[in-house]
């Protein structure tokens, strides 16, 4: 498969120019760049959703015009968006068999139901079958993208940051498929931000800056440092998380925020949280591990107020908060980095301004009684755009436009300007290049050592241990025990991931 | 090579849309005029009749003004729900029930006009509020769509006009119609009244509301992601009753300035579909409150040229295809304003 | 004919022109599209109907030309909104105006003329012989069994048992990913929206065919807006949109009735009924059972242009 | 007051505003046809304007200043469109207009109505002929003047055969549409009618009552086709005299502002009897109208109101405005108030 000369203009923005690239049968090729650096742009292209401005898509030496996703797939081309494409209304099973020649043509749920349960045995992705998706975590949905494009057979496969939301050990099952898959004369497209990844599965690496690609080179021949310095441009320094700076506030003694024996109902009317206590004292990163799905949503909901617990107390120093009432908490001082930005963290379809500015809309000098005055709504968006590093052509245009890694920028800005006393990031590096996921750390760090409160909630073992004072680890809605980073390790936060109980008297 | 691409723009600059609908109208002009020279009618003649019947006689200009206070108010009492996500259909029936509400003041409250007008006022606001009660809590707490409920009570509120203007309060010396109402909105050119001031004065205010105040914002961010807005701590479900029921009450208001300033008496019929044109003006306008103003202008030199061109032989029902026609080229010139096309050498 | 089987009679027979135009409307908002050019739609087909018979007496051809017209008016509204993508709530009262106005031109010609043919009653052997349902359904003409048995399990079946149905329900919810997983998303949007017209258009024909069988300007009298709103009170399913029109055409007739026995209660009140009762009947299961709210959920993606461009 | 002057043929516009469409076959019809033959008695008039679907709301207001604006010189405003052209009449002084079914004069207004509570009677006596029970069906629009004049002479028509008659309405809120007229009739007969009557526009109750078998009379013009083994009669309007004798007196400059209400036989009148009915009840019939035509007016005392109290005592008569007027519906009639 080749791309030659591929162009694709957006108004204001060139997202690809000139791009060349070759994928062999065989090969699993990484796609590495930026934020905003266009790969999504560029495989929208090859799978026919986005119709190129210029250049051409050769497969197997014929050129091929992809005016829809039909001819795409019918070309063996099958791929895992960034931004799921998935019926929230849909079980899983009818999600698996949409649009898909194989479904049978009389398609009743049970039939369907099977159906996805054998393809989950078979790919060894757990999901639930008769589940409708939006009752899934985001890694859940993920695993169904996956599971329908393998499903499809696929010569070529790409997959759009398909890591960012699984578990290490879910990780390493897909990189099995992928291997295996690759083996059988298929082509594998990869994009991540996770440089380890990348040079662990894949056989050579693309790296794309503003829309060009900038070089092609065996994966055997690079090392992070320099994939990382060639993709932004220059070096990046990973530091230790867990050093205080000089001068930082230590870690109080009393909480800011408790949880007594809190526990919560989750959308579909579950228990999904029972009877978790959590200090979150100032000064402090508490990291929160486990597969997603197990708790994580609701526990960041009720630590912001979005969600009412269905049992136990809430207490904002010292303060029990009677209401789940958001603006309570936001006004407390504390922020949400939620773990579905664009849809409870932004409105896609508003201004980057109105977004921007979400938090502090009421406040000085947005509003000033009852009033909202646009023009400092515009310039204090601009300053979270400029603080988040995000370059943004037209304030006035849809958020949605944004790539998915700047929109994550601009919402980790905004909540940090809030956050004076607790964050709540849940994810925060997912979908982030390692430039990016280096600065949101030290943003991270950087309030921690201003004195607020930290909860992490994070699949990322390593940066939870990389960053977390304490770990508390969620399974199936409790905590199974709370951990000091100083006193673990990886395979123990494993196995109680998996539900095991902290064996007694090992800490 | 030179290639041309077509974009799509998120945000039509204004020029190109005002464009867009001036050729939308003159095609649709252009069209109508061929079929009625094909039946042998003038077209030429009929247009130079409509404009001159439009704005150089007062007639026709007070005309255009009765016709556009009511058509400000129902696009605007559409156009704000439409700010909260909500479709109000029922703008016709919270007319009849803001009428209505005027009505029962203007009949039964003895008083000094001074008094009674006000009262009034706040009757229609207060009848066209009640009427969007029931659907906007029962979309605020069950989530119940409320396109099906507020379209519902309009056959309700027309009913229940039509009931009492024929029966119960029906003055002997009319057909089908209450006796006059005891006090009027004053005129002050013609017959125009001071409603048009009103309506107009009204999309100013809830326009610079919601571009200008907090509480404009949190309706748009509730209008435009739910989720978000209770994110960002807003009380969604206040917000949206809030909106709901101003809706409500500006169709009521609509009701209120037709039967006091207009018709002065209660009866069926006297919306005359104002709250469903209302719809048309509202998307015309894109729901901004003072696009309404505009489109609710346009609106009402279409019709107002449809009952010219009826005066001139040609059948209602070919006006209605004709006015069809305008609104449906229109919507596709909206939509082709957003298109640009370039030219780049690759 | 006792009152009970009277009553029913009128319910299948009124129920029947709703039932079809909300099934017409199911098919366009279950692919995502709101089709406001119901009324206009059901005009043409009235018309057309009762033109065709004029010169073919054959009821079936009437009705067969009142769908092909539906489907042309509904290819030029799929045009607009499908392909260019014009606003839909525009386009669709644009629609009313346009069906309405060129019947009712059209139609002088033929007002004051009954239909040369009309569908005779069908007797259902056995069927026909139960008391009330025997008179009041098993005796009706074709149009009714179509509309009451045949469409509606046919279309849910097609909806919810099949594949087909799988990918039409997923434009409707998430055009873009029924997009990206393959599924034609323009051409089945305007398929349905096209065929969903057709059916309009039948409500009309079914009027003049068989219930008022003659022509007359403004036969619809409104009928088609209540259509629209029975589709979201069925949940935007096709059996469910035909009992809520048998039953909204079923609380029509019990008002004509309790003003023929002389209940006391002013005849507005009776005439309120039909509204009021709906109104109720979808306020409260919602309120009772939680579960409702999402049974009852409209596609996800009505009423919204896909742009594959946009994201 | 002091006539309009008169005016020459060629430069005269006269101007018709009508509720419905003229393809109604209705009442819109009939005045469509009046306006047809001013057209003929007068070829050379130089415009004759016509509106159709006027409706009920300040858009009447608009047509009739519109009107005005193309030089109109004599409005017939054809369905009573009250204060919206009363607002145009003060403020068109040198305009003569006529409201149908109108209330007040003014000094460039008149009204003018049919008598049709006669050709009512006459038909109610045909109907206490022909119904076997005695249970008589109305479909009516709205409770307004005309419909209680037409119920109460309907059925006072049928008692002098029949005393036991009942009439029963049904109330459909419109005056227009025939799919509740259709399921109005439908009802009306399942309760036990065997002859339906009623003012509509269409013929939607014609076309159940000739496939349930029972009896029909109409209104405004004759439409038996719609169902010719049902179809009894109809009170038949035409307004062709009326209109061309104002127009020439407009034309003279002689027209002054009238009321009048077209008596039967001048006006308004039963249709031909319907084929189906037989002789001896058209002649019984004809004979009470022949009486009306000679001056009897039915409408004497003693006269009972629904509720069983007396409203017009014996050897009183109704004067034609009271019967114009009428808001009360007599002993038998049941539906229109409750
Ligand atoms: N539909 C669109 N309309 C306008 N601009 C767009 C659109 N799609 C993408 N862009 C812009 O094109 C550029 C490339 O976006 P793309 O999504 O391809 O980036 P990416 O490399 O996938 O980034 P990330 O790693 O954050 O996912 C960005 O600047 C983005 O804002
Ligand atoms: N995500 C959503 N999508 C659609 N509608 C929503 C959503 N969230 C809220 N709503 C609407 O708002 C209503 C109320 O929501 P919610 O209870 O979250 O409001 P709230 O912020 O608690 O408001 P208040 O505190 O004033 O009662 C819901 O019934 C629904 O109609
Ligand atoms: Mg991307
Ligand atoms: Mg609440």
């Amino acid at each position: 498969m080749q791309l030659k000369g591929i162009a694709k203009y957006f108004p204001g923005v060139v997202a690809n120019e000139n791009v060349h690239l070759e994928v062999m049968p065989g090969e699993i090729h990484a796609l590495l760049g930026e934020n905003g650096a266009g790969k999504s742009t560029l495989m929208n292209i090859l799978t026919g959703i986005y119709q190129p401005d210029a250049g051409e898509i050769i497969i197997d030496g014929y050129a091929r015009q992809f005016s829809t996703p039909v001819q795409a797939i019918a070309a063996g081309i099958g791929m895992v968006h960034q931004h799921f494409k998935l019926v929230q209304a849909f079980t899983v099973a009818e999600n698996i068999h949409l649009g898909w020649s194989d479904t049978p043509r009389r398609a009743s749920a049970p039939v369907l139901e099977a159906r996805t349960q054998a393809l989950a045995d078979r790919f060894n992705l757990a999901t639930r079958p008769g589940a409708r998706v939006s009752d899934l975590s985001t890694g859940e949905q993920q695993r169904v993208e996956i599971l329908r494009v393998l499903a499809r057979d696929a010569r070529v496969l790409i997959l759009d940051e398909p890591t960012a939301v699984l578990t290490p050990a879910e990780a390493r099952e897909l990189f099995k498929a992928l291997r295996v898959f690759a083996a059988a004369g298929n082509a594998v497209i990869f994009i991540s931000h996770k440089l380890d990844e990348v040079l662990e599965i894949s056989d050579r690496v693309s790296i794309l800056r503003g829309g060009r690609k900038i070089a092609t080179e065996n994966t055997a021949d690079c090392t992070p440092r320099l994939l990382a310095r060639r993709m932004v441009g220059r070096d990046i320094v990973l530091a230790d998380m867990r050093q205080r700076a000089p001068g930082a506030r230590p870690v109080s003694a009393t909480p800011v925020v408790r949880l007594d024996n809190v526990s919560a109902l989750g959308d579909g009317g579950h228990l999904a949280l029972s009877g978790v206590s959590l200090d979150i004292r100032a000064g402090e990163i508490v990291g929160i591990a486990g597969v997603a799905g197990n708790g994580q949503r609701e526990l960041s909901q009720v630590l912001t107020g979005i969600r009412p617990p269905s049992a136990g107390r809430i207490l904002i120093e010292g303060q029990e908060v009677s209401a789940s009432d958001p603006a309570t908490f936001a006004d407390s001082g504390i922020g949400h980095i939620p773990e579905d930005r664009l849809h409870s963290g932004l409105a896609p379809a508003l201004s980057v301004t109105v977004n921007a500015v979400m938090r502090e809309y009421g406040r000085s000098p947005v509003s000033q009684g009852g009033l909202y005055r646009p023009a400092a709504a515009a310039a204090l968006a601009r300053e979270i755009a400029a603080a988040a590093e995000v370059a943004i052509p037209d304030f006035g245009m849809p958020v949605r436009n944004l790539s998915g890694g700047n929109q994550q920028r601009l919402v980790a800005r905004r909540e940090i300007r809030i956050a004076s006393k607790v964050l709540v990031a849940a994810y925060p590096s997912r979908g982030l290049d390692v430039g990016a996921i280096n600065t949101m750390l030290r943003y991270i760090v950087e309030l921690r050592d201003a004195g607020a409160g930290i909860v992490l909630i994070s699949e990322e073992l390593e940066e939870l241990l990389n960053l977390s004072d304490r770990i508390a680890v969620l399974y199936e809605g409790k905590i199974m025990g709370i951990l000091d980073n100083d006193r673990t390790d990886i395979d123990e936060i494993g196995l109680m991931m998996g539900g095991r109980m902290r064996v007694p008297g090992a800490a | 090579m030179a290639a041309f691409r077509v974009q799509r723009i998120a945000s039509a600059s204004s020029g190109v849309a005002f464009a867009a609908r001036a050729a939308a109208i003159l095609l649709a002009l252009a069209v109508a005029g061929l079929v009625l020279a094909a039946t042998g009618a003038d077209p030429l003649d009929l247009g130079f009749q409509v404009i001159s019947a439009s704005f150089s006689s007062s007639f026709g200009l007070e005309d255009l003004a009765l016709l556009v206070t009511p058509l400000i108010l129902t696009g605007l009492s559409v156009a704000v729900a439409q700010q909260i996500g909500a479709w109000n259909i029922g703008a016709e029936g919270q007319f009849y029930a803001g009428a209505f509400g005027a009505a029962v003041v203007g009949l039964f409250v003895p008083g000094p006009p001074a008094v009674i007008l006000p009262a009034m006022f706040a009757a229609g606001l207060l009848g066209g509020a009640l009427w969007i009660l029931i659907p906007t809590l029962a979309r605020a707490y069950a989530n119940v769509n409320e396109l099906i409920t507020t379209l519902l009570l309009n056959f309700v509120a027309i009913l229940l006009v039509f009931y009492v203007s024929t029966s119960v309060w029906r003055d002997r010396a009319a057909n089908s119609a209450t006796p006059r109402l005891s006090a009027e909105i004053p005129e002050f050119w013609g017959s125009v009244h001071w409603g048009l001031p009103i309506a107009v004065l009204v999309a100013v205010l809830v326009g610079l509301c919601l571009a200008f105040s907090r509480w404009g914002y949190e309706v748009r961010l509730v209008g435009s992601n739910p989720s978000a807005a209770r994110y960002a701590g807003i009380p969604v479900r206040r917000h949206l009753i809030a909106v709901m029921l101003l809706s409500g009450a500006i169709a009521g208001l609509a009701g209120m300035l037709e039967v006091a300033g207009t018709v002065h008496r209660l009866q069926g019929g006297i919306s005359n579909n104002y709250g469903y044109l209302g719809i048309m003006v509202a998307v015309l306008a894109r729901s901004s409150a003072i696009g309404v103003i505009f489109s609710a202008a346009l609106m009402a030199f279409i019709l107002n040229s449809g009952i010219i061109l009826q005066t001139q032989g040609l059948t209602t029902s070919a006006v209605l295809a004709i006015t069809g026609l305008i609104l449906f080229l229109t919507a596709i010139g909206d939509e082709l304003a957003h298109y640009r096309i370039t030219r780049d050498t690759a | 004919m006792d009152l009970l089987t009277g009553l029913f009679t009128t319910a299948f027979l009124a129920g029947g022109v709703l039932a079809l135009a909300a099934l017409g409307e199911v098919l366009a908002e279950r692919v995502g599209v709101v089709n406001l050019g119901v009324e206009g739609l059901m005009a043409m087909g009235a018309l057309t109907a009762i033109a065709t018979v004029a010169a073919v007496p054959s009821p079936s051809i009437g009705f067969l030309a009142a769908l092909a017209v539906g489907a042309l008016f509904g290819m030029v509204f799929a045009f607009a909104t499908v392909i260019l993508r014009a606003n839909q709530v525009l386009c669709g009262l644009a629609l009313t105006l346009m069906g309405s106005g060129l019947a009712s031109t059209i139609g002088r010609a033929y007002s004051g003329m009954p239909a040369r043919a009309v569908f005779p009653g069908v007797e259902v052997p056995i069927l026909s012989s139960l008391p009330v349902l025997g008179k009041a359904f098993f005796s009706q003409n074709i149009l009714v069994y179509l509309i009451y048995i045949i469409l509606p399990v046919g279309l849910s079946i097609l909806m919810f048992r099949t594949r087909h149905g799988l990918n039409l329900r997923a434009v409707g919810e998430n055009p873009a990913a029924a997009d990206a997983a393959g599924i034609p998303v323009t051409l089945i949007r305007f398929a349905y929206v096209t065929a969903g017209s057709a059916l309009a258009a039948g409500a009309g024909a079914y009027l003049t065919l068989t219930f008022v069988p003659s022509w007359s300007d403004g036969v619809v009298a409104g009928r088609g807006w209540i259509a629209v709103a029975l589709v979201i009170f069925a949940g935007y399913r096709p059996i469910p949109a035909v009992l809520s029109g048998l039953l909204f055409g079923f609380i029509t007739a019990l008002g004509f009735v309790g003003q023929a026995r002389g209940w006391p209660v002013a005849p507005a009140f009776l005439s309120m009924l039909p509204y009021l009762g709906t109104v109720a009947f979808i306020i409260v299961p919602v309120l009772a059972f939680q579960r409702m709210r999402r049974i009852m959920a409209a596609p996800a993606a009505l009423g919204l242009p896909y742009y594959r461009d946009v994201r | 007051a002091t006539p309009l002057p008169a005016i020459a043929e060629e430069d005269a516009v006269i101007g018709f505003g009508h509720v419905g469409p003229i393809s109604d076959e209705g009442w819109t019809w009939s005045h469509h046809q009046g306006l047809l033959a001013v057209k003929e008695a007068y070829p050379k008039l130089k415009k004759i304007l016509e509106v159709e679907n006027i409706p009920y709301s300040a858009d009447a207001t608009r047509t009739y200043r519109q009107f005005v604006s193309e030089g109109a010189n004599l409005i017939f405003d054809t369905s009573s469109n009250g204060d919206f052209l009363h607002e145009v009449v003060k403020r068109a002084t040198d305009v003569a207009f006529l409201e149908c079914n109108g209330h007040i004069t003014m000094d460039n207004l008149g009204w003018y109505y049919l008598a049709h509570w006669y050709p009512t009677y006459v038909l109610g006596v045909a109907a206490g002929h022909l119904s076997k029970t005695g249970k008589l069906g109305y479909v009516a629009s709205f409770p307004v003047a005309s419909v209680y004049a037409s119920t109460n002479a309907f059925l006072m028509g049928a008692r002098t055969v029949n005393p036991q008659a009942t009439l029963q309405t049904i109330v459909i809120n419109s005056w227009f549409d025939p799919q509740a007229a259709t399921q109005a009739g439908t009802a009306l007969i399942d309760n036990g009618c065997d002859f339906l009557f009623g003012i509509m526009d269409e013929a939607g109750y014609l076309q159940v009552a000739e496939k349930r078998g029972v009896w029909a009379a109409m209104w405004n013009t004759d439409i038996r086709r719609y169902g010719p083994n049902s179809y009894v009669s109809s009170v038949i309007i035409d307004f062709k005299k009326f209109y061309v004798d104002q127009v020439a007196k407009r034309l003279a400059g002689t027209w002054t502002p009238s009321e009048t209400l077209l008596a039967m036989g001048a006006g308004v009148d039963r249709d031909a009897w319907g084929e189906k009915v037989p002789a001896d009840v058209g002649k019984a019939a004809d004979a009470v109208r022949d009486k009306i035509i000679a001056g009897w007016s039915p409408f004497e005392g003693e006269i009972k109101d629904a509720t069983g109290t007396v409203r017009v005592a014996a050897g009183q008569k109704m004067s034609e405005l009271d019967l114009y007027n009428w808001d009360w519906s007599v002993e038998g009639v049941s539906g229109l108030t409750s």
